[in-house]
């Protein structure tokens, strides 16, 4: 691939300031469009936790507070390290790109990790909605369905943090190819932007999932 | 450098302040201490406004649509009355008694 | 000028690898024919099985899996990619007066994207099939049904994702890629229409997506967010569903407006009436377009709050659209009219277009909509929507741009005669179904009372009408390719920058970025300038 | 083919409103063909004198602005007028007969107030208020009454409310019309409007002839029977007998057998032609009669016999459409 800071002969830019832009600004579009992805769980939970609001209360309850905290603190640390990445491409500093990135997927790797050792928790304990389902009583039913809202929002999300680690690898591979210069960084600037956004869904999911009616 | 150690440091604060209100009871405050630290990422982070001005119409077009879908999607489960069958949904409904249903749904 | 972008490198690899979005329009033209047929075969046994009350063709299984598959291929494999994706693709950099869209890469992306899913979409549709219609309403979709539905839903949900790459790259191209001097009210009207489009891409198909993988989850374990045995709710679902699925009427008919305002233009020689009237309300359906949703719903148990709510938004949207209506008849007016077969489908398209969106407005009304509802009346009104508008602009479309694509003209007379059959046709296969739905004949029946057969019976003999009607264009397109006249850079005489290249264009687009200095279709300027007389003139290279 | 009947007032003023829509429509609709007409015939290319060109756009904005507002007006009596006929449904008077109505893959099962049950029909009284509770087994389902111009879907799980006061005696369709899988089409059902005295005997009556049959038109649905062989003089499948022989006056007729005798249709051959299914004289069927020996039990063929029965004795008056 040639050097991105060079614009090829076809590209539809004028200059590499107008592309990279374009590049900012698309994915920007993006994460509109995954916020509202996400929109449709969280109008499920807003929906659920109103009107089935005991039930609901009994399932936050029962979720693994620690880890969910650890694991917000570790996604916190992770994406300001990923933003260290972002200033060392500005700076041209492809071996800074290359740590910091390595830390931030890391550091996402390990939240993984515990959310598997959480699932797995929860799957021990029969939190999983189905015909065997732990939480009995009236409130049951409403606690079945703060479940299934939990297993499909950190599901996705998960999904999202893989997809994300995938794209800091890959920025990692071309900083170590040496791609990028203070002239042309914005992929490294792009993915931050993605790696960002999951974070941000989650500062919403943890006391969606976590906080909210426990007390 | 110190610009995200400082928003890193805010993030944890506010973490540490919505746990606090979490064990103090107060949910509202879980909900305003939570965008807070949304918009420390999309502001420290994410450095919207350092970005092409098309990155905040897109934000705030996202936002916007995110809106109707929670305000409007919400407004029939709020304002439903529902009749649920007698007999518990998971006895699957049976024909019931006339006296325990009510006069009118809808 | 460089050789054109159709055989500047023929190889099969150079097609599936290019990032020319000249060759991905194609390549979505291709694949969006083969579904457009297979939709339609699954139409044509739906008419045959209803010539007969008792319906003898078909067993109730099939028939209904037949207008599941119908409905979904029209829906996902053919409309909401028509013209958007397929003419947008290929206009949208030429209007522009760019090189190519924001992100090439992403935009064939999009189309594999787009070919993965109709393939997982007809894997499950023809290997076990389906029978919850495109709606997929639970807990019929998700507890009951014996279909596919898995393969199906997750085929969509794939599918979404390749209409917001395509939206993203679309909203980026118009913002960023505007040739010197081309202002925002200087643009095309096609291109406000596919940018209001975009804007639904790329905010309400997400929402469909988690509805639907709520949906798997919720068939693959049962765990009850749809299920009122669990808990959960229905309706919930339906209110998902609907805010995407209705915005995605829009999709389907915001860019057959766009169509029809450049080709009334351009064959009226005339600028649009009310240029920005009709660029504003085409923003102003996408915007409104998101919050009548709810009227899907009013005999379904949503609450009486949220019905009037969303019946009156229903009538604004309703606004905007007879705006666009009024604006174009305004355009006729004073115009020096030549009536070529894609005039001849726009008009179509005006008429057929108003007949859909008036019947809209019985189905706004609460009470009217209470007994037409889920009856043959709304079967009438969308197709009058999405078959006499949508496909009817999709046609002129091709017809217009034609030229432009391949380099050759079709054949006129033939060209008219399909259009005028393609009219008849549709009226005689839909009009009756109004009054079937009136009468209360309910939708999705594989069998009915024998009071409704002589409507039936018409209904289906407009069908036959309109299949022969559909194959024309394709075998005299087919025939232009290698037969057809050349054409010229600029058929029509119109005015848009996509004229202003070769036919058709090189892989560049244009020799030298094109500067704009006027407003959008400046015809009275324009025809001074080539010396054409103001009246009675016609267009320049007139084939 | 007949107009659809209105079997109650609120039916008359729906179709008020439906006239008034269609009278707006076809205002608008000629408005829009005779512009298209006119212009193509006034500015067809080579027929027009010159014409100024810049006319138009500067009288636009007032065009816009005054048919915008017109539209807007328009729309917004529409929609107060179609707004206030709705609300009438959301409330039933309080002295209504409550109905149960049940949705079931697929049929429709009814309980009157006194216990009396029936399958895939409805008998009311005339002039008196009804309201219908739905609620369904399993998928959603949809109950719609197109003669009085009424419908509502029927969910699993909690009660829906339909009310009416029909006004014309008769018997008039029934549709299930919110697709519910393989035998939606065949969820259809009738309801007789009579008058209040006959509607005293019919309740009765509908005592007195027990459950027995009712358990059979169950059978007669669940086991598939229904799904070649017609039941119900109303039903949309009525006049089918391309798959299988009507049931509607069997029991007591003759038949021709292939074998060229002719048998009275009796209890006893009902009981054997389901265990043995005979061969008609001259009988082209689309489908063959499986054997339900072992499937059904003996009671099972008791309810059936029992209900085909209540088939041919005392068949309801004439269909109103």
């Amino acid at each position: 691939m040639s050097d991105g800071s060079v614009l090829d002969h076809h590209s539809p830019y004028e200059t590499p300031l107008h592309r990279d832009e374009s590049a900012i600004a698309g994915m920007w579009l993006f994460l509109a469009s995954e916020a509202l992805l996400f929109g449709g769980l969280f109008l499920v939970c807003l929906v659920y936790s109103q009107t089935r609001a005991g039930g609901w209360a009994e399932g936050v309850r029962h979720t693994n507070l620690t880890i969910g905290a650890v694991n917000t603190l570790i996604l916190i640390t992770s994406s300001a390290v990923y933003t260290l990445a972002v200033e060392a491409g500005r700076r041209g500093d492809n071996r800074g790109v290359v740590r910091a990135g390595l830390g931030a997927a890391g550091l996402g790797l390990a939240f993984l990790v515990l959310k598997g050792v959480e699932w797995g928790q929860e799957f021990s304990e029969n939190l999983f909605p189905g015909p065997h389902f732990a939480l009995h009583g009236p409130a049951s039913g409403a606690a079945a369905l703060f479940y299934s809202f939990y297993f499909l929002a950190t599901f996705l999300h998960g999904m999202h943090m893989v997809v994300g680690i995938g794209l800091i690898l890959w920025i990692c591979r071309r900083a170590r190819q040496g791609a990028f210069s203070p002239a042309w960084s914005t992929p490294v600037d792009v993915v931050g932007l993605y790696w960002s956004f999951v974070d941000l869904i989650w500062m919403l999911l943890f006391p969606l999932l976590y906080l909210i009616g426990r007390a | 450098m110190a610009r995200i150690a400082a928003c890193w440091g805010m993030l944890v604060l506010l973490l540490a302040a919505e746990l606090a209100a979490t064990w103090a009871g107060y949910g509202i405050a879980v909900c305003v201490v939570a965008v807070l630290m949304v918009l420390v990422i999309v502001l420290g982070f994410m450095q919207i406004l350092r970005g092409p001005p098309l990155a905040i119409i897109f934000a705030l077009g996202g936002l916007f649509w995110l809106t109707i879908l929670l305000a409007l999607g919400s407004l029939d489960s709020f304002t439903r009355t529902t009749v649920p069958v007698p007999g518990g949904a998971l006895d699957g409904p049976a024909l019931p008694d006339r006296a325990a249903v009510p006069k009118a749904s809808g | 000028m460089s050789e054109s972008y159709l055989w500047q490198d023929g190889t099969l690899r150079s097609w599936l690898l290019t990032r020319d979005h000249k060759r991905i329009a194609l390549l979505y033209l291709g694949s969006i024919t083969a579904f457009f047929a297979l939709g339609s075969v699954g139409a044509a046994l739906i008419r045959l099985q209803l010539l007969e009350p008792t319906g003898t063709i078909l067993s109730d299984a099939t028939y209904n899996r037949m207008f599941t598959m119908h409905g979904v291929v029209m829906v996902w494999l053919f409309l909401v990619p028509s013209i958007p994706v397929t003419l947008g693709n290929f206009l949208v950099p030429l209007m522009l007066g760019a090189r190519d869209l924001a992100f090439p890469r992403l935009n064939l992306l999009s189309w594999y994207l787009f070919v993965a899913s109709g393939l997982l979409v007809l894997y499950g549709l023809f290997r076990g099939g389906l029978e919850t219609g495109w709606t997929f309403y639970t807990p019929l979709s998700s507890d009951y049904s014996e279909g596919r539905v898995l393969p199906v839903v997750l085929g969509i949900f794939l599918n979404g994702f390749s209409s917001i790459a395509t939206g993203v790259n679309f909203i980026v191209s118009i913002h960023q890629l505007r040739a010197p001097g081309m202002t925002w009210y200087r643009l095309p009207l096609m291109l406000w229409a596919l940018y209001a489009t975009s804007v639904i891409f790329v905010l309400a198909t997400p929402v469909l997506g988690i509805t639907l993988l709520l949906l798997a989850f919720e068939r693959l374990f049962r765990v009850g967010v749809f299920d009122p045995t669990l808990g959960g709710d229905p309706l919930l679902f339906q209110q998902m569903f609907w805010f995407y699925s209705h915005p995605a009427v829009y999709i389907m008919i915001l860019p057959g407006m766009g169509v029809v305002s450049e080709i009334v233009s351009t064959f009226c020689r005339k600028p649009v009436f009310g240029y920005r009237f009709v660029a504003w309300s085409s923003v102003s359906i996408a915007a409104i377009g998101f919050i009548v949703w709810g009227h899907h719903m009013f005999v379904a148990g949503e609450s009486l709050y949220s019905a009037i709510v969303f019946s009156m938004f229903s009538f604004f949207v309703s606004v905007p659209s007879a705006i666009k209506v009024f604006n174009w008849l305004g355009t006729m007016h004073g115009g020096s009219i030549r009536l070529d077969a894609p005039m001849l489908y726009a008009m179509g398209f005006i008429g057929l277009f108003t007949v859909g969106g008036l019947t809209g407005l019985f189905l706004a009304s609460l009470a009217a909509d209470v007994h037409l509802t889920q009856t043959y009346f709304v079967v009438a009104h969308f197709h009058y929507i999405m078959v006499g508008g949508m496909v009817s602009a999709y046609f002129g479309g091709l017809h217009y741009w034609w030229p432009k694509i391949t380099g050759r003209m079709y054949p006129e007379i033939w060209g008219r005669l399909a259009a005028a059959l393609i009219f008849f046709g549709f009226n005689l296969t839909f009009f009756p179904q109004f009054i079937l739905g009136f009468e209360g004949m309910p939708r999705r029946y594989a069998t009915y009372p024998a009071q409704f057969q002589i409507l039936n019976v018409l209904s289906s003999a407009g069908a036959g009408i309109l299949a022969v009607a559909y194959v024309m264009p394709l075998v005299y397109f087919g025939w232009s390719l290698f037969r057809g006249a050349r054409a010229p850079d600029n058929p029509w005489g119109a005015t848009g920058l996509e004229w202003r290249t070769s036919s058709p264009p090189p892989t560049e687009n244009f020799a030298e970025t094109p500067v704009v200095t006027t407003d959008a279709y400046d015809y009275g300027d324009m025809d001074a300038r080539s010396g054409v007389a103001d009246a009675g003139g016609g267009g320049p290279h007139h084939v | 083919m007949i107009w659809l009947p209105e079997a109650s007032a609120h039916a008359m003023r729906i179709d008020i409103l439906l006239a008034g829509l269609v009278i707006i429509s076809l205002a608008v609709l000629g408005l829009v063909f005779g512009l298209m007409v006119l212009n193509v015939l006034r500015f067809r290319a080579g027929r027009t004198t010159a014409i100024a060109r810049a006319i138009a756009e500067h009288k636009s904005w007032g065009f816009e602005i005054a048919w915008t507002s017109a539209t807007l007006l328009i729309f917004f009596g529409l929609f107060l007028w179609a707004t206030q006929l709705y609300v009438v449904g959301f409330r039933p008077p309080a002295d209504a007969i409550q109905i149960y109505v049940t949705g079931k893959q697929w049929m429709w099962k009814i309980q009157y107030p006194g216990g009396q049950r029936e399958i895939n029909a409805l008998h009311v009284p005339a002039g008196r208020p009804v309201q219908l509770l739905l609620t369904s087994e399993d998928v959603i389902h949809d109950f719609s009454i197109p003669a009085l111009r009424i419908k509502h879907d029927v969910l699993p799980g909690r009660y829906q409310s339909l009310w009416f006061t029909a006004t014309q005696t008769g018997s008039f369709r029934l549709y299930c019309t919110q697709f519910c899988g393989l035998g939606h089409s065949r969820m259809t059902a009738t309801l007789t409007v009579m008058n209040a005295t006959d509607y005293a005997g019919w309740l009765n009556s509908a005592r007195a002839s027990g459950s027995l049959a009712t358990v059979g038109e169950a059978l007669f649905i669940r086991s598939g029977c229904s799904g070649c062989h017609a039941s119900s003089r109303y039903a949309p499948d009525a006049g089918d007998t391309s798959r299988a022989p009507s049931m509607v006056g069997l029991y007591g007729s003759r038949v021709a057998l292939a074998d060229g005798r002719a048998i009275l249709a009796d209890a006893a051959f009902l009981h054997d032609s389901i265990l043995d299914p005979p061969r008609r004289q001259g009988a082209s069927f689309a489908t063959e009669m499986p054997s339900f020996r072992g499937v059904l039990t003996e009671d099972d063929l008791a309810a059936l016999v029992a209900y085909l029965q209540t088939l041919s004795p005392t068949l309801p008056p004439e269909a109103g459409n």
